[in-house]
């Protein structure tokens, strides 16, 4: 029916993000409730699942066109639109967002994340006040898909960094009221929203609730109105079903890979047979089964399609070693190249796995240790705090790790140049490959979406055969919300975009 | 009497009482208040008092199991009361002390074997087998069968105990052994067996006593010559039957007079004096008696009386006795 | 008033009972909740050392196939989400739990002796220091303390039992201290002191032996605390790491979201815990009324 | 035998067993006696033969669990105290039936006044306003000597010697006039100085008061001085019962006879001591373990073959002279 | 009295400043600091970042002078600012102390109100069925983890009622703000409940031992009267300390059942500061806790003092 307008949206939260600011973060915990706050440039679709450059929409740009060879991309800015503390928006506050995640301006951030997404971008220009134009060093058609995140919100010039971490101002349809670490964020509706009638709700509560089994106890008893968006996990969507037939549940995949770092600075990784060996082990049917009973993804890099846009066709995926139906005949052949490295029945392998002391991370390399059994590996679990992975990883101080990888587009270039490029602060393993990097920039600047697409399974092919960084599924989680709860996307490609939450509402 | 054995001269000791949060001293308890007294080679002197008149601490001193004040004690001649812990060791062979609750003195979680032959480990005097024997000897000693060595002192009676202490005091051979109330916890059918074995140890081995008790027919019984003390201060020492015969000190003549005598036909109960011990954190000044005194002058509550000779060895400390050597009063009764 | 037959109550009584099994025997009967305390706790015990012949299946093989499993005579206590037999992983849970809990008692227990006595013993400024340490460990939260200790170390078994022991050593060296005191006022020590035995000998010989009662009976009652406590941690995330199975870890926050899907997973290993710590406090409480001797009768 | 109408106290076979870690005994076995108004009767007998439970069974205090009256009757003036309910019975005790402890520093309860302690005691059971119960314990610590009775009414036990504790605590007894008051060692922790004093005040206000007293000791002195007749227990048994003069002039139980010996006694001038006592050999028997014949027997110079099998009767020996023992008759000569 | 009460207090301080070291330094031994923990979820730390950071709160600097910042601070009541909410610590922490102080003050109530008469009733039927029930249960208290029955109490509730005590900071009816705070209050109190009656069982029954009390019950006087009058007034003391350092341990419980119930509380913020290694919130909090605990202790000893007239304190 018509949209309601009224209601406070009550959700829980699952954990205490560190600050507000969404450009400093790099965890959905912001973006989710912070999105709201603040427009972007574009943004994809919000009542569309699948982010692709097809659903890209104009927010705080009226427009966009590619020029100069497509080596600059010009926005035609939104006007009337005013800051919440009532100062208007102009191409200066889109200036200032980009020079300062560049950090080319005087204003730092306190970490900056995201600075490699705009390595090809020469510099910002306005002309006027509500025209701003990015000049690239080289074509990038994924410079689009970027902005359109729900991690590329505009900040207003006036407000400093470090205030955008405890009171954010935005444009967007939600004024932020509070945050009480460990316990809520509040927001409000913004009666002053650009987009006139919106946003149908007048303000959204998060409790924030750490522990699961309690938020999804207080969800089956009626007291929110959605869970934390992909929060779900398979298990626990059966019992969230049960409990409230109700309720509307759906589970999308959540463009995070899990997958192996394996270091190969250093014995006994240090030997390519060895690695292939532990590719080959891995029977990632039954991960998918024993996690998600069986509603998971088997792919390479890319998200698998047909959610994924960029992922390998299944048959082509098959073709790479490990990924054949075939578990058995490949153990056999891992343990062949075992032997060959000289370890045997009687000569095992004693391994430490690291991970982070987090379920999504733990539970995985639970199991990858007890796959590790059948090629004469004995792993042990070595669960770090999240205070020293990083750290550890950095120095090179592990064997084999299991670590998640979240793509907050689901874009080549930003998969592809954060985890493999040489020198990236994210690749962990240093793996690098210079003819693969040359292909990296070849199909970043592939115009033809069809052509790019071919360039990048070919990558992704290779990636996996050289056990770079082996990735053993993609997850997928359940969100669910009360049936009175209206306009809700949960995106199939991303969890980090479609928060907007402007034109959700209440049939109450 | 013969050669002195233990000479202890002018012995005081005082605790201090702190309070406050520097823990500042704001009182001294007078336990041992200038205390004189000798023990001849194979002779027993009996200690009588009241509690708390510092009778254990006289015998703790006298060991130097606490560090006397001021005074002297001499062992055999020797000034033993500055003497460092190691110096002391090899006197300790020549003193010991038996206490008055046997069960608490022994040690619950060794055998008496082991607690018996303790000192003679401690002092390398014996080990293995020989140890062993002496051990044995020992227990046959105080009347205790060998094959109870392996006991603890639980499965002992207290009698029993007791006899265990007395040969673990034993087993050094000393020559001078300080009984702190060795009867007073046992039974009174047991009491007779352990001062006959005392006794007989005495008369064996020719030990020195310095023998405390509270109970006046005890101490009679196996002393040779009596002191009473009254708030950390000798009040009269003599022979033993001179004290019974002629006591001096109207405490001495109280302390007689209370006590019952386990006989229907004689005299009955007459309680001599009135009130309560004073404590000795502030004793009375002048004679401490003089506040329980029926013969208290004004002088009393003054002038300190000192021991004084009463002839035959007969000391006294009241004013009443001054100049006459001999007390004016007649023990009534 | 009702008449009694002498023969029967003095046999029912045990007075007959003087030493040996015999002995045993009647206290047993006479502590019927400690003697359950210390099945109970013998039951674990054996558990923990038989745990591979006893457990069924291997504790960390992980199967697909029966995930989650009801309760049924295959598995007596169902399957967790990995397909791990919960009867077994709390067999060897056993193991884990108990070396935790006993691990850190004796830990703690063996360190708050030696402080306990040595402060007792000597006492002038080290008994100071002593006492102000312990006041300030006392006065931090336990689980804070273990919390950051666990942080500090790293969470591996011998860390854990190194974390929770930590806060238990004031605990026993204020009783060992205490008792210390009261027992150098006894006169088998000045007896001791009398026969010219040094300081040393006389704390090792004769204060500490006599200092085991008390030490025995708190350290029981230690024992299921630190179970909990290590129980407290896992659930926070930091107690006994994966894949070994601690009980605490088995009903970690992870494993509570199964609380109704698969409440054989939460409920199992909790009264695993519970009967473990029931069962030692017990015992504890037993040995309490019997090592008293003020309570005797 | 005196009239009856005169007994305060009649007991009859009493049984009183403990239920222990060690195991089950009868710490008093088979225990009768009388007490007449007035009259003062002494027990005596060595620590743990039976004497307190004796009287805390009399005030049916016996701490149960572990212990328990299981047998026997205890009459006081006319009225069974172990048919009377728990109630019934609270009415009596502290009210005609009143009881000093062994221990003056701990029977006091130690954060109440002095004075409290006995206004509850006479409240307790007389409806009288609070002030006039003050002014009767007041007027009893009177009683009892203590100076400034007022004052001292006022403070609490620790504030107060052993003495004057066991003063109050004689007060608070007699402060209801009972028919009957036990005094179970009142002066073993004292010393004889003060032993003495507490003795004749007992006696004294015995004498004022007609109370009958039954006054448990281990001194033979103590019961020389103050008691009219004696009864001699050993391991929770009455062994011998005489008047003061008869058991002291010829006792008749080889016990009695021994104790009575191994005593050493204060010398009076002229008689040499002896110099060794005679002793009693052997130990206390255990409760938990008693022979099956007589108690004593194993440490008895007199035994024979009988007493180890059978335990002796209490037979009288003449005017009312009772005593257990097969050869009563030759204690005399042997010992 | 007042010397005594001046060297309590001195030796509070000590112990407050010997606190205020040992969690400073246990912090700093922890390995990885704010800066790490930002940055982890970015997926890799870049040093210049970090050392910028690091300057900017300080912690570059000696540990000497970030302890004498940080005390100088905390007797000057500048409580400094949160690392990771950049708002004033004190802002932080007070709002959450009333929440805490009600659920603990909560759980205590029930701890002695329960633990206290169920304790004496224990003794007082020492040996009887009724003792043997009340301890088995008691022991069940002390052996059933907190969180376990929290978790327990939520899924019952949720199952039974279809509604769960979840914290709700703004109570609409009065019987929500009671089930808020009582239910939670009930599974920790459970814990410290069956302490206290564990203890005043024990104290009671060595009071009931004593003489005195025999005395008193040779008065006549009754049962009811001899328990309370006299028994329970000695037995009390060593009960009021043992709650007094309950009130320490209670932070334990606390942390879970914060945690379980979605408390926010003092006790779980605590451990989220501890996580996040936001050192002016755990140092702070944790010198407040001890300041509590530690008084907590000074009232228990003065109460010693009123209810005992034989402490008079000269030593
Ligand atoms: N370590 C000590 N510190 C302080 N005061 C002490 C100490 N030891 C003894 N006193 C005091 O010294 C006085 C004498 O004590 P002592 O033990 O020598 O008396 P006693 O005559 O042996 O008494 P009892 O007959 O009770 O054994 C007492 O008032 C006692 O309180
Ligand atoms: N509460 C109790 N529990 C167990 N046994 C007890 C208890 N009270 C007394 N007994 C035992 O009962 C026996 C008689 O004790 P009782 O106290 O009557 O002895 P007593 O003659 O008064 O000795 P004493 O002269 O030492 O006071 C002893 O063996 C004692 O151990
Ligand atoms: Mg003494
Ligand atoms: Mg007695």
């Amino acid at each position: 029916g018509e949209p309601k307008q009224g209601g406070v949206l009550r959700m829980y939260h699952r954990d205490s993000p560190a600050n507000a600011s969404i450009l400093e973060g790099a965890t959905y915990s912001v973006n989710v409730p912070f999105m709201g706050v603040f427009n972007n440039l574009v943004i994809y679709d919000q009542h569309i699942a699948q982010n692709s450059p097809d659903t890209l929409r104009p927010e705080l740009a009226e427009s966009w066109s590619w020029g100069n060879d497509n080596k600059k991309l010009t926005f035609k800015l939104r006007q009337g639109v005013k800051w919440h503390d009532g100062k208007p928006f102009t191409s200066a506050d889109v200036k200032c967002t980009f020079d300062l995640l560049m950090g080319k301006s005087q204003q730092k951030l306190r970490q900056n994340p995201r600075k490699a997404w705009y390595s090809e971008v020469n510099e910002i220009t306005t002309s006027g006040d509500f025209e701003v134009s990015f000049d690239l060093k080289r074509p990038q058609p994924s410079l689009l898909a970027m902005l359109a995140s729900g991690y590329t919100p505009i900040y207003p010039c006036h407000v400093s960094p470090a205030d955008m971490r405890t009171h954010p101002i935005g444009t967007g349809p939600f004024k932020f009221v509070e945050f009480k670490a460990n316990e809520s964020i509040k927001l409000t509706r913004n009666p002053d929203y650009w987009k006139k009638g919106l946003p149908h709700l007048d303000g959204i509560e998060y409790t924030i609730i750490t522990n699961r089994s309690t938020a999804i106890l207080a969800f089956v008893a009626g007291k929110f109105d959605m869970t934390f968006p992909t929060h779900i996990t398979i298990p626990l969507l059966k019992d969230i079903k049960s409990q409230a037939p109700n309720a509307t549940c759906v589970v999308e995949p959540t463009n995070v890979s899990t997958n192996i770092i394996v270091n190969s600075a250093s014995a006994p990784f240090d030997n390519i047979d060895i690695r292939r060996a532990v590719a080959l082990a891995l029977d990632r049917k039954a991960f998918v089964d024993i996690l998600f009973e069986g509603q998971a993804d088997i792919g390479g890099t890319m998200l698998p399609p047909p959610q994924g846009i960029w992922g390998m066709p299944k048959d082509k995926l098959e073709t790479i070693t490990g990924y054949g139906p075939n578990v058995n005949a490949n153990r056999e052949e891992a343990r062949k190249l075992m032997q060959k490295a000289g370890y045997g029945p009687d000569k095992h392998l004693a391994v430490k796995v690291s991970t982070r002391n987090i379920a999504e991370y733990r539970d995985p390399a639970v199991i990858l240790i007890d796959q590790l059994k059948s090629i004469y590996i004995d792993g042990e679990l070595d669960v770090v705090e999240t205070a020293n992975w990083f750290p550890k990883v950095a120095r090179k101080d592990y064997m084999l790790g299991l670590n998640l990888t979240g793509n907050s587009v689901d874009d080549p270039d930003q998969s592809f140049y954060e985890n493999y490029s040489c020198g990236s602060e994210r690749n962990y393993t240093n793996y690098c490959n210079k003819e693969i990097e040359k292909l990296f920039d070849v199909q970043s600047q592939q115009i033809d979406v069809a052509k790019r697409k071919e360039l990048v399974w070919d990558i992704d092919k290779k990636l996996q055969e050289d056990v770079a960084r082996p990735i053993i599924f993609h997850a997928r989680a359940g969100s669910c919300w009360q049936p009175y709860v209206k306009g809700v996307t949960i995106m199939s490609n991303s969890s980090y975009n479609g928060f907007r939450y402007e034109d959700l509402w209440l049939d109450k | 009497m013969s050669e002195v054995l233990l000479e202890v001269t002018d012995l005081r000791k005082y605790y201090p009482v702190r309070a406050g949060v520097l823990r500042r001293q704001v009182g001294t308890v007078h336990s041992v208040d200038g205390v004189s007294f000798s023990v001849g080679a194979g002779e027993t002197l009996g200690l009588v008092g009241e509690s708390g008149c510092g009778k254990s601490t006289v015998a703790r001193s006298v060991l130097r199991l606490v560090e006397p004040t001021s005074g002297r004690i001499r062992l055999d001649g020797e000034d033993i009361t500055h003497l460092s812990k190691t110096a002391l060791r090899p006197h300790r062979r020549s003193m010991q002390i038996v206490f008055q609750d046997p069960f608490a003195s022994l040690n619950p979680r060794m055998t008496a074997g082991d607690i018996v032959g303790e000192p003679l480990l401690v002092h390398g005097l014996a080990s293995g087998k020989d140890l062993e024997a002496r051990v044995a000897k020992l227990f046959e000693q105080v009347g205790l069968r060998s094959d109870q060595m392996r006991n603890f002192p639980h499965q002992f009676s207290g009698g029993q105990r007791q006899r265990i202490c007395i040969a673990r005091a034993l087993a050094l051979e000393p020559r001078l052994i300080v009984c702190d109330e060795p009867v007073s916890a046992l039974d009174v059918s047991i009491q007779a067996q352990v001062i006959n074995l005392l006794i007989d140890l005495q008369r064996e081995h020719g030990f020195s006593y310095l023998f405390i008790a509270h109970d006046l027919a005890v101490v009679a019984h196996i002393s040779h010559r009596v002191a009473v003390m009254y708030l950390g201060r000798i009040v009269e020492i003599a022979d033993k039957d001179e004290l019974f015969r002629d006591p001096r000190h109207p405490y001495t003549q109280a302390l007689l007079a209370s006590v019952p005598i386990a006989n229907p036909l004689a005299k009955k109960l007459a309680p001599l004096v009135d009130g309560d011990v004073p404590s000795p954190v502030n004793p009375p000044p002048g004679c401490a008696f003089h506040t329980r005194c029926r013969f208290a002058m004004d002088r009393c509550k003054t002038e300190r009386p000192v021991l004084m000779d009463a002839g035959d060895g007969h000391q006294v400390a009241c004013l009443l006795n001054e100049g006459t050597g001999r007390s004016q009063l007649a023990p009534t009764t | 008033m009702a008449a009694i037959d002498f023969d029967v109550e003095l046999r029912r009584a045990g007075a007959h009972a003087t030493g040996g099994w015999r002995r045993v025997l009647f206290l047993a009967q006479r502590h019927v909740l400690g003697a359950a305390g210390l099945v109970i706790m013998a039951l674990f015990v054996l558990t923990a050392i038989f745990a591979d012949v006893i457990a069924r299946y291997d504790p960390l093989t992980i199967d697909s196939t029966r995930a989650l499993a009801r309760p049924s005579l295959a598995h007596w206590m169902g399957t967790d989400s990995f397909g791990r037999d919960v009867f077994s992983r709390i067999i060897h849970g056993a193991r884990i739990s108990l070396a935790v809990g006993i691990g850190s008692t004796a830990l703690g227990g063996t360190i708050g002796v030696i402080v306990g006595l040595t402060s007792g013993y000597l006492s002038g400024w080290v008994d100071l220091v002593f006492q102000r340490v312990s006041d300030v460990l006392q006065a931090l939260p336990l689980l804070v303390l273990a919390l950051v200790m666990t942080a500090a170390l790293g969470p591996s078994l011998p860390n854990v039992i190194i974390a929770i022991a930590i806060p238990l050593i004031p605990t026993v060296a204020r009783v060992i201290r205490a008792n210390t005191l009261a027992l150098r006022e006894l006169p088998f020590i000045e007896a001791a002191k009398s026969i010219g035995m040094s300081e040393v000998r006389i704390a090792l010989r004769h204060v500490l032996p006599n200092t085991l009662a008390p030490l025995i009976v708190l350290a029981t009652a230690q024992l299921g605390s630190t179970i909990l406590t290590e129980a407290s941690l896992s659930f926070l995330g930091l107690g006994i790491p994966e894949p070994y199975p601690s009980w605490g870890r088995m009903l970690s926050e992870s494993a509570a979201e199964y609380v109704r899907t698969a409440p054989w997973l939460v409920i199992f290993p909790g009264i695993a815990i519970s009967l473990a710590v029931f069962g030692a406090n017990l015992f504890g409480d037993a040995l309490r009324d019997i090592l008293d001797p003020r309570q005797r009768g | 035998m005196a009239d009856k109408s005169d007994l305060v106290l009649d007991v009859k076979n009493l049984k009183t067993v403990f239920f222990t870690n060690s195991g089950l005994f009868k710490a008093v076995d088979d225990l009768s006696f009388t007490v007449k108004r007035g009259e003062t009767l002494a027990i005596v007998g060595e620590s743990g033969c039976g004497k307190s439970v004796t009287a805390l069974s009399l005030m049916r205090l016996v701490p149960d669990p572990p212990g328990r009256i299981v047998g026997g009757s205890i009459s006081l003036e006319g009225t069974d105290l172990l048919a009377l309910n728990e109630a019934e019975m609270r009415a009596v005790r502290g009210n005609r039936i009143s009881m000093i402890f062994q221990e003056p520093m701990t029977s006091l309860n130690p954060v109440m006044r002095i004075g409290d302690q006995i206004v509850e005691a006479v409240r307790l059971h007389r409806n009288i306003p609070a002030k006039e119960a003050r002014n009767i314990a007041v007027e009893m610590l009177r009683l009892v000597r203590i100076p400034e009775p007022a004052r001292r009414a006022k403070e609490y036990p620790h504030q107060l010697s052993g003495g004057m504790r066991q003063r109050a605590m004689i007060a608070m007894a007699l402060a209801c006039r009972p028919a009957l008051l036990i005094a179970d060692e009142p002066t073993t922790a004292l010393d004889v100085t003060i032993q003495a004093q507490i003795l004749a005040l007992i006696l004294d206000l015995q004498k004022e008061l007609g109370t009958g007293l039954v006054l448990i000791t281990h001194d033979l002195g103590v019961v020389a001085q103050t008691a009219q007749r004696v009864i001699v227990m050993y391991a929770g048994r009455k062994v011998e019962e005489a008047s003061v003069e008869a058991l002291f002039a010829a006792p008749k139980h080889p016990y009695t006879r021994g104790l009575m010996a191994s005593i050493p006694a204060v010398p009076v001038p002229g008689i040499a001591a002896p110099a060794r006592l005679n002793e009693i050999p052997g130990t206390v028997p255990s409760l938990v373990r008693l022979p099956k014949g007589c108690a004593f027997a194993p440490r008895c110079k007199l035994a024979i073959k009988r007493c180890e099998a059978e335990y002796p009767p209490l037979a009288d020996w003449g005017s009312g002279h009772l005593a257990a023992c097969w050869r009563a008759e030759e204690v005399a000569e042997v010992a | 009295m007042f010397a005594y009460l001046v060297r309590r207090l001195f030796l509070m301080l000590v112990t407050l400043f010997g606190i205020s070291i040992v969690i400073f330094l246990l912090l700093r031994i922890v390995p990885g600091n704010i800066v790490d923990i930002l940055f982890a979820a970015a997926g890799y730390v870049d040093p210049a970042d970090k050392a910028n950071l690091e300057k900017e709160l300080g912690i570059d600097q000696p540990l000497i002078v970030q302890y004498w910042h940080w005390i100088s601070g905390f007797l000057r009541g500048d409580f400094g600012y949160s690392y990771v909410s950049e708002k004033p610590a004190l802002q932080e922490i007070l709002p959450r102390i009333p929440i805490t102080a009600r659920l603990a003050g909560l759980a205590l109530l029930f701890s002695a109100s329960i633990g206290i008469p169920l304790g004496v009733i224990s003794a007082v039927k020492q040996g009887t069925r009724l003792d043997y029930a009340l301890r088995v249960v008691s022991l069940s208290g002390l052996s059933l983890p907190s969180f376990w029955l929290g978790l327990l109490i939520l899924t019952a509730s949720v199952a039974m009622f279809g509604q769960m005590p979840i914290f709700n900071p703004n109570p609409q009816t009065w019987l929500e703000a009671f089930t808020t705070y009582a239910v939670p209050a009930a599974a920790v109190g459970f814990r410290s409940a069956a302490l206290t009656m564990r203890i005043t069982r024990s104290s009671m029954l060595e009071v009931l031992r004593q003489d005195y009390i025999r005395t008193a019950r040779a008065k006549g006087a009754s049962d009811a009267a001899v328990n309370y009058r006299h028994a329970l007034k000695n037995a009390i003391l060593p009960v009021i300390t043992v709650i007094g350092i309950e009130a320490a341990f209670l932070i334990g419980g606390l942390i879970v059942t914060e945690t379980v119930f979605n408390i926010p509380g003092v006790a779980r913020f605590l451990v989220e500061a501890i996580r996040w290694r936001d050192y002016p919130i755990v140092q702070n909090l944790v010198m407040l806790i001890a300041v509590v605990v530690v008084s907590a202790n000074f009232i228990v000893d003065m109460l010693y003092a009123v209810f005992d007239p034989r402490i008079r304190y000269t030593d």
